[in-house]
């Protein structure tokens, strides 16, 4: 099995739909140790990408990069916030890795590292310092540990690993991000973005169980 | 929740609507109602001949920074969603409409988001063959300052950096001059912020932390998030030393240095309280020896109807106190 | 109750020695520290050939009065206790400083408690052969005018009046004229207020009144006093009609005149709210055709940290336009 | 017996003890349809009275009127608010007609009755109107009805009148002073400077009792 572009569409609604259930969720965690704003501004940006890609009809020829790319450019001009350009780039950069209409386990592989390669260069963060890093880096690593098995197989992996990673931020002290402000008392809370990672993973796993 | 608001979601977008209303001689707002990425510059356009002056942020901070927009001060100013930094496409047409042909500079709070949303936007800008150099304001002592971390934050300092830099500009500084003249101001000023109780933002409808009543939050910033420690209420004096004492400590003032004095509230608190603590500052400084050459006191970087307040400190020179002194007439601040 | 204060009993006296402190360029404040009755007077004293404008009251509605001291508006103001009428020993020397051998106008906001303090103080300050004039303001529309009544608050109105009238003292009109300008405007000035949440007056230290989750009060005072009725909350639109309507039902505007728009924060809502209710107060004006000539958007007659506004409209003309567009420099009001 | 200077001064300590006490009280039902401020108000006020009193030792000859003066002028310069202007007055004209060593019924009739002109001449209040008129007209009369009895009976019977007066204040809707701005919510509430009437010449009654 492969993924075609009407699997990044089908991830990008399950994603929306996600991020929308989850949103006071969200917001919730942020504003535990943020500004309590990353609920509402994903969910902005998701409802502004489903509408992106609604208004025309999809090419025949449509590539999954062509539909990650639309996503990436979206997102960057509505969410604001660290997550806006984070997520911005990281879709970016994983568009320029999948700029064909069928993708197999290797270029899902790729797309994950991609994307982590965006976030890191735009945030500067590593990871253990309690951002979307915390979750994308295990997504990544779990993805390229399974490469060369079927791709729902390899999808499986990174949202797991994702999943393991946000509830591993927990504990940690956040050196990164608006979380760094509260220094130890943001220790005993589940980063946000790691969080709203992990959902989007899982959004991408649910979509591909779908084909 | 009770706020005087329509629907929340259109908070930002009906509140923009009355205040171009109101100073329709100072300034202009583009992109309304969905009619495009929201921004604003002042009334007429870039002046000719002078450098321009952006910044921008989110929302909720009033009169921080459409209020500052205008003669002797900025040229526009980007406000995104309720405490969030604004987006790129916001961002770069109100860069080139700033720009006069002498350049831009960005004046960015050292947030995250801030700094990564006004990245892409000048990279935008500049290939529209804008010249634009940007500072970074983190004046918030409450934070540690570190390689190791985000930094320290930008807060009440933001509207001496806009002010003085914006008088250096209206006195024909170049670009890179202008810049020198903002990095200095963000080398002097230092801030530190309290909140008696928190402010809810809109879309979420409820208060962004939960304190006790005889709680009060040290260091906190101005999102609502959490400050650096909780401690018991305590009187103004009190208070005011734990907002003064780290910035002393980190600007390191010598007896007989004439220093600005800022007390800013978060929007919730009553003039008469910033007055009590203007003045107790005031004595903390001046009992280093210390001279309060030039004042300020009010609701200039708010954090919606957060109750508390903050105190800034700016080290003068002489430059730095004509460039303060000379007029402004923007929506907030003008003489 | 938690507020930026030491004493709640000097809460008054120190907010004045701060605010002293920061305006001493504009402002001098008497008799603090038990050294005597308290009130404010323009630095510098009296201004040789021109009327005197005193006004005062109750403290807590900061920046009124103290804040309006300065070169085209007052010549002094006089605070008293928060929320209480000042005493006539405070009075009566702030009239007499005011006095530059043209005579005194004393501005009263219309409450008991004002108006038999300065009614003993202008009879003292008269005695030391001072000419004064009363005028009145009873700007407040919520309450019932009647013969059988305390009468209409001054509220809000009572900036507009302070303003235009001391422009008029500054442009060199007699006592008599200065007067008739101050009448012109309180009889073409009206208001209405609401309160999303009630106020704590410090050496009280419990709210002004109790209100539910889902209420609000309109029709309410400075004082923190309950309002004319209790509502369940609304939206920012139904509320500034509920304020706007009355105000125009008693101001009889025809289309085609022209006004000034002021809404006025109580002390504990943000700017953008305001701002909010400013953009849907002026579409029901113009829905009317009436224009919005002047417009004024802020915290000026606050109740402490009470959330809420009010709206005033002023009936102009082309003397009152020229009167309010004169350049005035006090603490808080400033072109 | 006939009242002194002494047992003016000693109306005045039992007053700024009463409203002490009562200091709370009178706040809550100022808050309840005024601004909340009658009891501090009345409070600092007769502690500059006590003070003011204290300052200088009493000449031997001194006079009731004399003592009532003193209260007159002090309260007018520390109370403020409607109440400062209008216990002022009463107390400056009730000393016009007190102006001797000795007192006897007739004299705390006229004193009485001196108040209450004072206080109407200055706030244009008549009875039912839910001011402190309705406190002070009632014990006018009953002293006046009880002219020639001891003076310590005509005093309980302005007192008794006094208190009986605010109580019936409490369904009156206010169409004096503050309370006036509420309309008919006034009603329900009893008046503030009402019921510190009746705790002033409750006091005055237990002066004359030490005596
Ligand atoms: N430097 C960074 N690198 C990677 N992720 C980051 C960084 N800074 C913040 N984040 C992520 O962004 C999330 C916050 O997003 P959001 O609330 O939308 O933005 P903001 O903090 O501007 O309000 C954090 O939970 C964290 O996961
Ligand atoms: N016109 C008036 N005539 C008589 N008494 C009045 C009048 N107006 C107010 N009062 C009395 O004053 C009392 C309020 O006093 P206080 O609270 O000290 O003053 P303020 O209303 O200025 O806050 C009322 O309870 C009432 O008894
Ligand atoms: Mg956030
Ligand atoms: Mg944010
Ligand atoms: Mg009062
Ligand atoms: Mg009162």
């Amino acid at each position: 099995m492969t993924l075609d572009a009407a699997w990044a569409r089908r991830w990008v609604a399950q994603a929306a739909n996600a991020v929308a259930a989850a949103k006071d969720d969200l917001t919730e965690l942020d504003r535990q140790i943020g500004d309590g704003d990353h609920g509402a501004n994903l969910d902005r940006g998701f409802r502004a990408v489903v509408a992106k890609l609604d208004e025309a009809p999809a090419p025949d020829d449509e590539t999954v990069g062509a539909v990650l790319k639309a996503v990436a450019t979206t997102l960057m001009s509505t969410v604001g916030g660290a997550a806006g350009p984070l997520y911005g780039t990281a879709f970016l950069r994983a568009s320029k890795v999948t700029g064909r209409e069928e993708i197999d386990s290797s270029a899902v592989v790729a797309l994950l590292e991609a994307a982590l390669e965006g976030i890191t260069a735009r945030g500067h963060a590593t990871t253990g310092e309690k951002t979307m890093v915390d979750a994308w880096h295990p997504a990544a690593e779990a993805a390229a540990a399974a490469d060369g098995q079927p791709v729902l197989a390899v999808l499986r992996a990174a949202a797991a690993a994702a999943d393991a990673g946000s509830t591993a931020t927990i504990p940690l002290v956040a050196t990164k991000g608006r979380a760094s402000y509260l220094g130890e008392r943001s220790a005993g809370h589940e980063d946000p973005g790691a969080r709203s990672t992990a959902l989007l993973l899982a959004a991408a796993v649910a979509a591909a169980e779908e084909q | 929740m009770k706020k005087l608001l329509d629907d929340p979601e259109n908070a930002v977008d009906d509140s923009l609507t009355g205040f171009a209303a109101a100073h329709a001689d100072v300034v202009e707002v583009h992109g309304l109602h969905g009619s495009g990425p929201v921004y604003v510059t002042r009334a007429g356009g870039a002046v000719e001949g002078k450098v321009g002056l952006v910044s921008g942020g989110g929302s909720g901070h009033e009169p921080l920074h459409a209020g500052f927009v205008g003669d002797g001060m900025l040229d526009a100013a980007v406000p995104g969603a309720v405490f969030t930094s604004p987006t790129p496409d916001q961002i770069t047409p109100a860069i080139q409409a700033a720009d006069a042909g002498r350049g831009v500079l960005a004046i960015v709070k050292n947030y995250t988001g801030d700094i990564l949303n006004f990245e892409t936007a000048v990279e935008l800008a500049e290939a529209e063959d804008v010249e634009v150099a940007t500072v970074v304001v983190n004046d918030d002592v409450a934070v540690e300052d570190s390689l190791y971390t985000a930094g320290r934050r930008g807060v009440a300092g933001t509207v001496m950096v806009e002010k003085i830099a914006g008088a250096a500009a209206v006195r024909g500084d170049d670009l890179a001059a202008v810049t020198a003249v903002a990095e200095k101001v963000i080398a002097n000023v230092r801030s530190m912020g309290v909140a008696l109780e928190a402010c809810t933002v809109p879309h979420v409808g409820k208060p962004s932390f939960d304190l006790a009543e005889g709680e009060i939050e040290i260091g906190i910033g101005i999102h609502g998030e959490p400050g650096r420690h909780r401690v018991p209420m305590a009187s103004a004096t009190e208070i005011t030393r734990l907002l003064v004492d780290p910035i002393l400590a980190d600007l390191d003032l010598a007896a007989g240095e004439r220093v600005l004095l800022f007390v800013n509230g978060m929007g919730g608190t009553p003039q008469s309280e910033l007055y009590v603590v203007y003045g107790r500052a005031r004595t903390l400084l001046e009992e280093r020896g210390v001279t309060v050459a030039r004042s300020l006191v009010g609701n200039y970087v708010t954090s919606l109807e957060m109750q508390g307040a903050s105190v800034t400190v700016l080290r003068l020179d002489d430059e730095l106190e004509q460039l303060w002194d000379a007029p402004v007439r923007t929506a907030a601040m003008h003489w």
